[in-house]
C-alpha cells in the first residue's frame, strides 16, 4: 500500500473527496481476530460459538503533503450503530509500529509499542492510544488528528489525519520510507468492542512516498 | 465590551429572569423589549409552572433525568470553589438567574484581575466550561419549550443565547 | 476597548457600570464583601474536574424528625445533613438507649420514606408561595397571590360568615396528622377563641376500635414495644406490623428467636404471616367466630381465671330476664341506679363494689340463673352475665366456627390451644378490624379471650387496642393557660376534679368528661369537637350512598338515614353545626378528605357546592387541595422547630429543629395561624366590627384576636418554637427534660402518660427501665374502669344494642355492602406512605408500580381471563373505577387487596376505590345516653367501613404500551 | 488476593422488605447523572423474578473452575427509570390526567413482582432477598475485564472499578452470574456497589448496614474471631453463600428463612415448613437443610429456658454488636463522600447532558 504524496491535504479530508478516485485503493483482507487471542476465559466463553468480525476485506488509501497523512478507509457494513445508551457502536482503526517489529495481533509487546488511531460511530473524534500487549493501551501523547465520517447505502466510510511527526507514543512517518499498517473494524449491532472485531490478517507494508 | 460591562449585563440578564421588571434598568430596550405593564402577570405565565400550563421552569432540575442533589452539589461545588455561599432565602442553585448571578461575579472578578494573565485564564477557562455544560442547556431547553406571547419574555431567552454566543466568542471556544 | 471583534450591545447607554457588587443570592463565604472577594486572586481553575478536587463538607447536621402520623411504627430521631441552607441527606441518629438488659435496644429507627423526605422538599409538587383558584374550583387555574392578599380575603370571608350565619359555620378539617405541638395548637387557639368547630377525624378513618370503646369505657390502651419480648405467644391479629411498624419489625422477629410463639391471623397470605409459626387462614371478615370459638374453649375447658373475673369483670352481674336490663341496686334494694348486683356465694345479692373493684370479703358467685326478691316484694328471674354469656358461647363449637370462618378445625383448635397454653399472651393492633362493619363484635369477642383467662395487667400479658400518648401540656396551651392550675380545669363550665373524685369518680374519669364536653360546649379547655365521620355523612352527602343500604344489611331495623336522626334529635350523638345549618368554611389542616372519606365523591358534588370559602394548609398538592380556593403553603418538617405526639409502643416525644429556611414564601403553620388572627383583627376594626355572639350564645372578640391569639404578644408569629417549649415546660410527662435539651438530643422518654384525655385511658406507670403496661391502674391499683359497670363489659344494656341482638358479643356474617358481588375488597395501609404523602413520591413509584394496582388471587384471576398488569374496571351497586391488576398467590379466592392512600388524581379521571364503598353508618354505633357509650376524644363516635365491600371485577385491556394503543383504549373506557 | 476480607451476613428471618437499604443507598450512591436506573442494592421477593428480572438465567460466573458465558442485562430488565408527569395532573386541575409515569405504561420495575410468592392457596410462600455485590473471594468480574480496571483491594477485599481504565466494554456485566454490575451510559463507565468504601475506611458501618430498621445485617472481617460474621458462618454454620455453585465464593452470607407450617389437603397443620426445601437448597446450596435445623434447636433452647449463643448473635440486643469492628457514627467522621472519592475524578467535559423535551442541546 501506497501512501501517495500530495500537495495539499485538505482537498482529500472530506470522504467524497474527488481527489481520492485517483488514489489505488488496496484491498485488505479482514478476518475475525482469533478468539483464543482473546485475553480471559470470560470473552471466549461469551464468543468461541457466536460468529463476529465478519467483515472479509475493506478499502484502504493514503496520501500525505509530507506534514501529514491521510488515510482513508471503505467497509461494508448493515446499517450504522452509534451504540445509544445499551449497545456498542461501530468503529474502526488504523495501526502503525512504532520501535522494533511488534506483532500485530498480540498489540505490540514490552518493548516494541504499536500506536492505534482509533474511530466510534458516535464520538466525532478520533483518538491516539499506544498499546504494549493486549488490554495495555493508554491515551498516547497527543498528536494532531481528525476525521471525518459518513454511512451510506451500506458503507462506512472514513478519512482519518494524522501529522507524520510521530514522538516516544506514536510512529514516526518518514516521506521516502516504508512503514507497515494495521486495520481493524467493530460491527457495534454485533456488541462487538476490544479484541472482538475483524483485524487485517497482519500488517501491510506501506510505502510513504517521497 | 470590557469585563466590567459584561458583568453589568449578566446582571441585568440575572435580574430580568428573577422578577418581573428586572434588568429593565440595564438591558437595551432595542434588543430586550421592557416590561409590559401587568409585567408580574406576564412573568408567571411565562416562567411558573405551577401556575400555567404554558409556562416553563427556570429550574435546571425540572428538565433533567437527573437527581436534584445532584445537580446541587455540582453547582455548589462550582460556586464553593470561588469563594461564594448561597444566601439565606435565596432561589436554589439550579435557577437561571442564579447561574447568572455566578458569571456576573466571575466577570467582574476579570475587571479586578486584568493585570494577571494567570488569573485572566482561569476565569477564561471557568466562564467558558460553565456556560457551555451548564448555562447553554437550559437556556436552549427554555428556547425549546417557550409558549409565551409577551414580547420581553418571548425576546429575553434568545436575546440571552446571543449574547452567551457573543461571550463564547470572546472567549475562545 | 473590545477586543476587536463587533459586538452587539446588549448594554442600556448611559446604564450604571460599577464595580461595586450585590448579588442577591450569594454571599462571599469568607464572610468579606462580595466587592472585596471579587477584588481578589480567584482560585486556579483548567478544567471542569478541578471542581471536584476539593472534599465535599457539611456546614452542619441537625436534629430532625418528621411531624406525621405514622401512628403505630412512629417516631424517629434523624440527623440532617446541611450544606448552603439547603438539606441534602438524612439518617437515622440511631443513639436510643437500651430500656433494660432483658430486650433488644429500639435502634435504628426509621424507615425508607423518612430517609428520602429531604429528595421530596424540592420537588415540582411542593407548593412555594400561597395559591388562589382563578377558575372554578378543580379547573387548575392557579394564580399566584401574596401572603397579605390570601389573609385579607380569608378574614374577610371569615368575618362575613361569623356575623351573618354563625360561628359554627366555620369548620376546621384536622386530619391525622395534628401533631398535637405548637403548630396544632396555633390552629386549635384559633378554633377554640372564634367557637368554630373542629373535626375529630379518628373514626372516620375507621380506626376508633369501637369493641374496646365498649368493653373498657376507653380504647387508649397499648403496651411499649419492648413488652413484646416478654411475651410467649403473640397474636398477629388484624394487623399487618412488619409493612406498617417497619421500625418496631425487629422486636417480633428477635421475639420469636428468643421463643416466643408468633402467630397470623388473616384471610391473605399477608407479609406478617411470613414471620409467623402459625398462620391461620380465614373467610375475611369472619374473626369474631374465631375468637368466639377459643372463648368457648376456654369456658367449658375449665380454663377460666374466676379470681380476676369476678373482680375485674361484669360476668357476676345480674341481668333481669324480664327486661333484658342489668340489675341495679334501685331495682333490687333501692338505691342508686348506677350501681349493680351480684349473688354473694353467701349473703346473697349484694351491690358490687364500685369506688374500687376491691371485693374485699364479697364471693360473687359466676353462674346464677335464679328467682330473688326485690324492692317491693316482686319475685324475678335473674341470671349473671356469665350464665348468659356460657349460652351465648355454647353454639361455637370448633366445628361450627370451622363453618363460618372456612378454617379447618384441626387449625381452630392448634390457635386455641396455643391461646390457653400461653403464659404471657400478647397481639399486634392495628386500625383495620374497625374498617369492618362488624368490627365492634369482632373486637369483644377477642377480648373476651384476654379477660376470662386473666391474661393483662402484668409484662408480656395484656390486650392492646388504640395508640396514642401525648404531652399534657397542649390543653394548658390552648386555654392560654387561663386555667392555671391543671387541677382546676372545667371550673368554667362547672365541672370541678376535686368533687368528682370525692364522689368515687376516677382522674381518668372526669379529664374523658372534659373531652366529651368538648362536643357539646365551649370551655374548660379545648375548642369545639365534632365527629367528622357524623359531619361527612350528613353535611357530606356521604349518607345517601346508604339508600339502599337495607339490601345489603339484613339486621336493619330502620334506613339508615332514620336510624342517624334519631341519635341527633335525641342528642344521643352531637352534630355541630346541627344537621340542615350549611357549613361554609372549611378549613383543611393536616387533612385530605377527597382522598381518605369512603364515598368521598359525594363530597365534591354535595358539600362544597354549600362552601363559601375552602382552604387548604399543605406543603404539597393533594387530592383536596386541587379543590380548594386557596392552598397556603406549609413549611416542610426540617424547616421549623416542634415536636409531635407519640404512642407507648415508642414512649419518647420526639423533636424536629429548623435545618434551613422555608423554601419559597413557605411558612410553619404557627405563623399562619397566628397571622390570620392579625389579619382577622385588622378587618374587623376596619370594618367596625368589634364582638360577635357565637352559637353558644357567648361572646367572640374579633376586634381583639391577634392580642388574644398571642397571649397579648407572648406568643408572636415567629415563636412556633417558643410555643412548642411553652407546650413542654407546662406538661406533667415532659417537663422533667428541659426544652433545649430536648432539641439537642432530638427526642425524651416520657415519665408518666399525664392526663390529657388523649392518653390517661392508657392507665398505667410510665417508669424507668421498665416496659410499660396498660391498664395496671386497674387490674392492680383496683381503681374502675370508666365503664357504666366500672369493670371490663361485656354485656351493654343499652337499646339499640338490646335491639340489635349485640347485647353479648356474637358473630355476624360481614353484610354484602356494595351488592351480591364475588369478590370482597379487603385493604390495609401502604408500606409505601404515610397517609397520601408519599404517593406522588418518584423514588416510592420505582420502587413500586409507578400506579395503583389491585391484588387478585391466581385463581380468581384466571376465571375472569385476566393477566398481571392488565387494567381491569371494578364496580358495584354504588360505583366503579379502573385501576391495573396485580396477580399473587398470597390472595384467599374471592378476597381481592387495595392498599390505602392512593391519590384521586393517580386514578384515571373516572374515580377511585372509595366510590365503590358506601360505608352505611353501624346504627348501634348511633347509641348515647347511656353511662359510657358517649362520644369522647377520639372515641365513641360512628366509625366508617370499607372491608365488607363486595364487587365485581372485568378485564378492560392489557397495560397501554404503544401509545396508539392508549388513546385507543382509552377513548373506547372514557 | 487480599489479606483481610470484609463480609456481610443478611438474616432473611428478620428482613421485612421495606426497602430503606435500597434508598439508602440510592440517596448515597447512585443519584448521579446516568444512573436513573442503577440499584446498588436491591431487595426482591422470593421466590420471585429477581433484579435484574430473570439474573439467575443470565449465566456467567465458574463451573468446574472454567468461565461460564454470560448474558449482559438490559435496562429494561431493572425496569425503566419512569418519570411522572407531575405538571400534566397536579397542576393542570384534577381529572383530566392520571398521574403515572411519562409514555409507555411500565411492565416492569425493581420491586414488580413484591409480595406475589409461589405455591398454592393456602400454602402460599414467599421471603424478601437483599443483594449487593458480593465482593467475591474469586471475582468473575476482575477475571473478565481485558483492561485490569477491576481490582481487589489488599485491606479489605473490596472489589472497585477504577474508572480511570475502564473503557465501557461491559465483559465484566456478562461475566458477573450475580448481575450487580451496571453501565453508566453518561459517563461510560461500568459502575457497582463499592461496600461504602469511605465509610468503611473510617470505621462506620455501610448505609444499608446501619440505616436497616429490621437489623438484618451484620458487618465485619471473615477473619475475626470473636466478630458477628466467623461466629456465624464458620462456628454456628448458619450463614451461607447465595448460589456456591457459581464457584466466585461470595462474601455475604444469608441466615435461611423459617417459615409457617405448611397444610395437607384436607386444610391440617403438618408440622413441616411451608418454603420447599429443594427451593432453598437450589439458592444456598446442600447446607440449607442442616442449618434451619441449628436455628429451630436454638430456638429450642430458648423457650425451654436454655441458653443459645446462636440466638443472642442473631437477637443482637445491642445495635452496635451488629456492626463488629465499624461502630463509628457517621456524624462524627469528618464527612460522607456522597460519591466515590478517587482522586482526580474523571467528569469528561464532553458529557452531554441528558436534557428531556426538545430544545435541550442533546436531544
Amino acid at each position: 500500500m501506497r501512501s501517495v504524496k500530495v500537495t495539499a491535504i485538505a482537498d482529500y479530508a472530506a470522504t467524497t473527496a474527488a481527489g481520492w478516485h485517483q488514489i489505488f485503493a488496496e484491498t485488505v483482507e479482514m478476518v475475525p481476530a482469533p478468539v483464543e487471542m482473546q485475553p480471559n476465559g470470560f470473552i471466549q466463553a461469551n464468543w468461541q460459538d457466536r460468529p463476529y468480525g465478519q467483515l472479509t476485506s475493506l478499502k484502504a488509501q493514503s496520501v500525505h503533503d509530507g506534514t501529514s497523512i491521510a488515510v482513508r478507509l471503505r467497509w461494508a457494513s448493515e446499517k450504522p450503530e452509534t451504540g445509544g445508551r445499551e449497545g456498542f457502536p461501530d468503529g474502526a482503526a488504523i495501526a502503525f509500529p512504532i520501535t522494533g517489529e511488534p506483532v500485530l495481533w498480540t498489540m505490540g509487546t514490552e518493548d516494541e509499542p504499536v500506536q492505534f488511531i482509533q474511530w466510534q460511530a458516535m464520538k466525532n473524534k478520533i483518538r491516539s492510544v499506544v498499546a504494549w500487549g493486549i488490554g495495555s493501551s493508554v491515551p498516547g501523547s497527543p498528536v494532531s488528528e481528525s476525521v471525518t465520517a459518513g454511512w451510506s447505502q451500506g458503507y462506512w466510510t472514513i478519512v482519518m489525519l494524522r501529522t507524520l511527526a510521530g514522538g516516544p507514543e506514536a510512529a514516526t512517518l518518514q516521506p521516502g520510507t516504508e512503514t507497515q499498517i494495521g486495520f481493524a473494524v467493530w460491527n457495534g449491532s454485533n456488541e462487538e468492542r476490544a479484541g472482538i472485531k475483524a483485524v487485517s490478517v497482519d500488517w501491510s507494508p506501506l510505502t510513504i512516498e517521497a | 465590551m470590557t469585563p466590567l460591562e459584561r458583568s453589568a449585563v449578566y446582571g441585568g440578564f440575572a435580574a430580568a429572569f428573577r422578577t418581573a421588571d428586572g434588568g429593565a434598568d440595564v438591558l437595551d430596550e432595542a434588543v430586550i423589549p421592557p416590561p409590559s405593564k401587568d409585567a408580574a402577570r406576564a412573568f408567571m405565565a411565562a416562567f411558573d409552572p405551577s401556575i400555567s400550563k404554558t409556562a416553563v421552569s427556570l429550574h435546571a432540575s425540572a428538565h433533567l433525568e437527573r437527581d436534584q442533589t445532584d445537580l446541587y452539589q455540582e453547582l455548589i461545588r462550582w460556586y464553593d470553589h470561588f469563594g461564594l455561599k448561597r444566601r439565606d432565602g435565596g432561589e436554589l442553585p439550579d435557577h437561571l438567574s442564579v447561574m447568572l448571578e455566578f458569571l456576573q461575579f466571575l466577570t467582574a472578578q476579570e475587571n479586578a484581575n486584568a493585570a494577571d494573565a494567570a488569573a485572566v485564564a482561569s476565569l477564561h477557562a471557568a466562564q467558558a466550561d460553565f456556560v457551555t455544560r451548564q448555562v447553554l442547556p437550559l437556556v436552549d431547553t427554555v428556547i425549546g419549550k417557550l409558549e409565551t406571547a409577551d414580547p420581553r419574555y418571548h425576546a429575553l431567552p434568545g436575546a440571552l443565547r446571543a449574547f452567551l454566543d457573543d461571550e463564547l466568542a470572546v472567549l475562545g471556544r | 476597548m473590545t477586543s476587536g471583534l463587533t459586538r452587539r450591545n446588549f448594554l442600556k447607554a448611559g446604564a450604571a457600570v460599577t464595580a461595586s457588587l450585590a448579588l442577591p443570592d450569594f454571599i462571599a463565604g469568607s464572610g468579606q464583601s462580595l466587592t472585596a472577594l471579587a477584588g481578589s486572586r480567584p482560585r486556579d481553575y483548567t478544567k471542569i474536574v478541578d471542581i471536584y478536587r476539593n472534599k465535599w463538607t457539611w456546614d452542619k447536621t441537625v436534629r430532625g424528625t418528621h411531624l406525621i402520623n405514622c401512628w403505630y411504627q412512629a417516631h424517629c430521631a434523624f440527623d440532617v445533613y446541611v450544606r448552603d441552607g439547603i438539606v441534602f441527606r438524612e439518617e437515622q441518629a440511631a443513639d436510643y438507649p437500651q430500656l433494660n438488659e432483658d430486650v433488644p435496644d429500639m435502634n435504628p429507627r426509621g424507615c425508607q420514606k423518612g430517609c428520602s423526605f429531604s429528595k421530596r422538599m424540592y420537588e415540582e409538587s411542593r407548593i412555594r408561595y400561597p395559591l388562589k383558584q382563578a377558575g372554578e374550583r378543580g379547573s387548575g387555574k392557579w394564580e399566584r397571590v401574596t401572603w397579605d392578599e390570601a389573609l385579607d380575603d380569608i378574614a374577610d370571608k371569615f368575618i362575613d360568615v361569623v356575623t351573618e350565619e354563625g360561628t359554627d359555620r366555620v369548620i376546621w378539617d384536622m386530619g391525622p396528622d395534628i401533631n398535637v405541638g405548637a403548630a396544632n395548637a396555633g390552629q386549635a387557639r384559633f378554633a377554640q377563641l372564634t367557637h368554630s368547630i373542629s373535626l375529630d377525624s379518628n373514626s372516620s378513618n375507621g380506626d376508633g376500635h369501637r369493641g374496646a370503646f365498649e368493653t373498657f369505657g376507653n380504647i387508649y390502651m397499648d403496651r411499649s414495644i419492648e413488652d413484646y419480648f416478654y411475651s410467649d405467644v403473640i397474636l398477629i391479629w388484624g394487623s399487618n406490623p412488619i409493612v406498617t411498624s417497619i421500625p418496631n419489625a425487629h422486636f417480633f422477629t428477635e421475639a420469636r428467636y428468643n421463643g416466643s410463639e408468633i402467630v397470623c391471623i388473616a384471610p391473605d397470605y399477608s407479609p406478617s404471616a411470613i414471620k409467623a409459626d402459625l398462620w391461620v387462614p380465614l373467610a375475611p371478615g369472619t374473626d369474631a367466630a374465631l375468637a368466639l370459638a377459643v372463648a368457648r374453649e376456654i369456658v367449658f375447658g375449665g380454663h377460666v381465671n374466676e379470681s380476676f373475673v369476678a373482680e375485674q369483670t361484669d360476668l357476676p352481674l345480674l341481668v333481669r330476664t324480664d327486661t333484658g336490663k342489668l340489675l341495679s341496686e334501685k331495682d333490687a334494694k333501692g338505691g342508686r341506679t348506677d350501681r349493680f348486683t351480684i349473688m354473694d356465694k353467701i349473703r346473697g345479692p349484694m351491690t358490687a363494689p364500685a369506688k374500687s373493684l376491691k371485693l374485699g370479703t364479697l364471693e360473687p358467685e359466676l353462674d346464677v340463673d335464679t328467682e330473688i326478691e326485690i324492692l317491693g316484694g316482686g319475685k324475678i328471674a335473674v341470671r349473671s352475665v356469665y350464665s348468659l354469656l356460657k349460652d351465648r358461647l355454647d353454639p361455637y363449637t370448633f366445628e361450627a366456627a370451622s363453618k363460618m370462618t372456612g378454617t379447618p378445625v384441626s387449625v381452630i383448635r392448634k390457635f386455641a390451644n396455643l391461646c390457653i397454653r400461653a403464659k404471657a399472651l400478647s397481639n399486634v393492633s392495628g386500625s383495620s378490624m374497625n374498617k369492618y362493619f362488624h368490627g365492634n363484635l369482632t373486637e369483644r369477642a377477642m377480648i373476651l379471650i384476654w379477660a376470662l383467662q386473666g391474661q393483662m395487667g402484668r409484662p408480656g400479658a395484656g390486650y392492646s387496642a388504640f395508640a396514642f400518648l401525648a404531652n399534657d401540656g397542649w390543653e394548658d396551651y390552648v386555654s392560654g393557660f387561663r386555667n392555671g392550675d391543671r387541677m382546676k380545669f372545667g371550673t368554667d363550665i362547672g365541672l370541678d376534679l376535686l368533687t368528682d373524685l370525692a364522689a368515687g369518680d376516677t382522674a381518668e374519669m372526669f379529664f374523658k368528661k372534659l373531652g366529651n364536653n368538648s362536643f357539646k360546649d365551649i370551655g374548660g379547655n379545648l375548642p369545639i369537637w365534632t365527629s367528622a365521620a357524623l359531619f361527612w355523612q350528613v353535611h357530606g352527602g356521604v349518607m345517601e350512598l346508604a339508600e339502599t343500604a337495607d339490601k345489603w344489611l339484613p339486621d336493619l331495623k330502620k334506613p339508615v338515614r332514620e336510624a342517624v336522626k334519631e341519635s341527633l334529635d335525641n342528642k344521643w350523638l352531637p352534630l355541630q353545626p346541627p344537621a340542615g345549618t350549611d357549613p361554609r368554611i372549611l378549613f383543611h389542616y393536616c387533612a385530605n378528605p377527597l382522598r381518605s372519606v369512603r364515598g368521598s365523591q359525594k363530597l365534591t358534588e354535595v358539600l362544597w357546592p354549600k362552601l363559601k370559602l375552602s382552604v387548604v394548609v399543605d406543603f404539597r398538592m393533594s387530592s383536596t387541595a386541587q379543590f380548594a380556593d386557596y392552598i397556603l403553603p406549609a413549611a416542610a418538617w426540617y424547616e421549623t422547630t416542634d415536636h409531635k405526639w407519640v404512642t407507648p409502643l415508642v414512649p419518647f416525644n420526639h423533636v424536629t429543629n429548623k435545618a434551613v429556611e422555608p423554601l419559597g414564601e413557605s411558612k410553619p403553620d404557627f405563623w399562619i395561624f397566628t397571622m390570620l388572627t392579625k389579619h382577622v383583627q385588622k378587618r374587623a376594626r376596619e370594618r367596625g366590627i368589634s364582638s360577635i355572639v357565637s352559637h353558644l350564645g357567648k361572646t367572640v372578640q374579633l376586634d381583639n384576636l391577634y392580642e388574644d391569639m398571642t397571649m397579648d404578644g407572648r406568643f408572636l408569629e415567629d415563636d412556633t418554637d417558643k410555643a412548642a417549649g411553652a407546650i413542654i415546660d407546662a406538661s406533667s410527662n415532659l417537663s422533667h427534660v428541659s426544652w433545649e435539651e430536648q432539641k439537642e438530643k432530638g427526642y425524651a422518654r416520657y415519665n408518666s402518660i399525664g392526663i390529657s384525655p388523649l392518653a390517661i385511658g392508657n392507665a398505667g406507670k410510665l417508669e424507668e427501665g421498665k416496659p410499660f403496661i396498660p391498664l395496671t391502674y386497674h387490674i392492680n391499683d383496683k381503681l374502675p374502669y370508666p365503664t357504666q359497670t366500672k369493670r371490663i363489659q361485656f354485656y351493654i344494656d343499652n337499646d339499640l344494642y338490646l335491639e340489635h341482638d349485640e347485647a353479648l358479643p356474637r358473630y355476624k356474617a360481614p353484610p354484602p355492602i356494595g351488592g351480591e358481588y364475588p369478590l370482597m375488597m379487603t385493604g390495609g395501609h401502604t408500606r409505601w406512605s404515610i397517609h397520601g404523602v408519599w404517593r406522588d413520591n418518584r423514588l416510592m413509584n420505582r420502587l413500586n408500580r409507578g400506579q395503583p394496582y389491585i391484588m387478585i388471587g391466581i385463581k380468581d384471576a384466571a376465571d375472569r381471563g385476566i393477566a398481571d398488569g392488565d387494567w381491569v374496571r371494578c364496580h358495584n351497586d354504588v360505583g366503579e373505577f379502573e385501576v391495573r391488576v396485580k396477580v399473587t398467590h398470597a390472595m384467599r379466592p374471592g378476597q381481592v387487596f387495595m392498599y390505602h392512600a392512593w391519590e384521586n388524581y393517580q386514578f384515571k379521571g373516572t374515580g377511585s376505590p372509595r366510590e365503590v364503598s358506601p360505608s352505611p353508618i353501624n346504627p348501634v354505633e348511633l347509641a348515647g345516653d347511656h353511662a359510657h357509650l358517649k362520644v369522647g376524644m377520639l372515641e365513641g363516635q360512628p366509625n366508617s367501613f370499607d372491608r365488607d365491600t363486595r364487587i365485581e371485577i372485568t378485564r378492560i385491556s392489557g397495560p397501554r404500551v404503544s401509545s396508539e394503543a392508549e388513546t385507543a383504549s382509552s377513548n373506547d373506557a372514557a | 488476593m487480599s489479606n483481610r476480607q470484609v463480609a456481610m451476613v443478611i438474616d432473611l428471618n428478620k428482613c421485612i422488605g421495606c426497602q430503606t437499604c435500597t434508598v439508602a443507598c440510592k440517596t448515597s450512591w447512585t443519584s448521579g447523572e446516568g444512573q436513573e436506573g442503577m440499584w446498588w442494592n436491591q431487595v426482591n421477593t422470593a421466590p420471585g423474578h429477581g433484579t435484574p428480572k430473570d439474573w439467575e438465567k443470565m449465566g456467567g460466573g465458574f463451573k468446574g473452575g472454567e468461565p461460564q458465558k454470560g448474558v449482559r442485562p438490559a435496562q429494561g430488565d431493572f425496569g425503566e427509570g419512569f418519570e411522572l408527569n407531575y405538571k400534566e395532573a397536579l397542576f393542570e386541575g384534577a381529572g383530566n390526567e392520571a398521574l403515572k409515569p411519562i409514555g409507555d405504561e411500565p411492565q416492569w420495575g425493581t420491586n414488580w413482582d413484591e409480595d406475589v410468592g409461589a405455591g398454592d392457596y393456602p400454602n402460599s410462600y414467599f421471603f424478601y432477598i437483599p443483594r449487593i455485590c458480593n465482593h467475591c473471594t474469586k471475582p468473575a468480574c476482575m477475571e473478565a475485564c481485558p483492561r485490569g480496571a477491576i481490582s481487589k483491594r489488599e485491606e479489605d477485599g473490596i472489589v472497585v472499578i477504577d474508572e480511570d481504565h475502564c473503557r465501557g466494554l461491559r465483559f465484566c456485566q456478562s461475566a458477573c452470574p450475580y448481575k450487580e454490575i451496571y453501565y453508566n451510559h453518561v459517563t461510560g463507565h461500568a459502575q457497582k456497589c463499592v461496600f461504602c468504601l469511605p465509610r468503611i475506611e473510617q470505621g462506620v458501618a455501610t448505609a444499608c448496614s446501619r440505616q436497616c430498621p429490621g437489623r438484618v445485617r451484620f458487618l465485619g472481617f471473615l477473619e475475626d474471631e470473636d466478630g458477628p460474621i466467623h461466629k456465624l458462618v464458620n462456628v454456628h454454620k448458619v450463614a451461607l453463600g447465595l448460589h456456591p455453585e457459581y464457584e466466585t465464593e461470595p462474601n455475604v452470607f444469608y441466615i435461611p428463612p423459617l417459615s409457617p407450617e405448611k397444610f395437607d389437603d384436607d386444610g391440617n397443620p403438618t408440622g413441616e415448613d411451608r418454603i420447599p426445601l429443594e427451593y432453598l437448597e437450589s439458592l444456598f446450596g446442600p447446607e440449607v437443610g442442616p442449618a434451619l435445623e441449628r436455628i429451630k434447636q436454638g430456638r429450642a433452647d430458648k423457650q425451654a429456658g436454655r441458653p443459645s449463643d446462636l440466638m443472642d448473635t442473631l437477637i443482637s440486643k445491642n445495635f452496635l454488636d451488629l456492626f463488629g469492628p465499624f461502630t463509628n457514627h457517621p456524624r462524627e467522621i469528618e464527612r460522607i463522600a456522597t460519591e466515590l472519592e478517587r482522586e482526580p475524578v474523571i467528569v469528561p467535559p464532553s458529557i452531554e447532558i441528558a436534557y428531556r423535551g426538545p430544545g435541550g442541546s442533546s436531544q
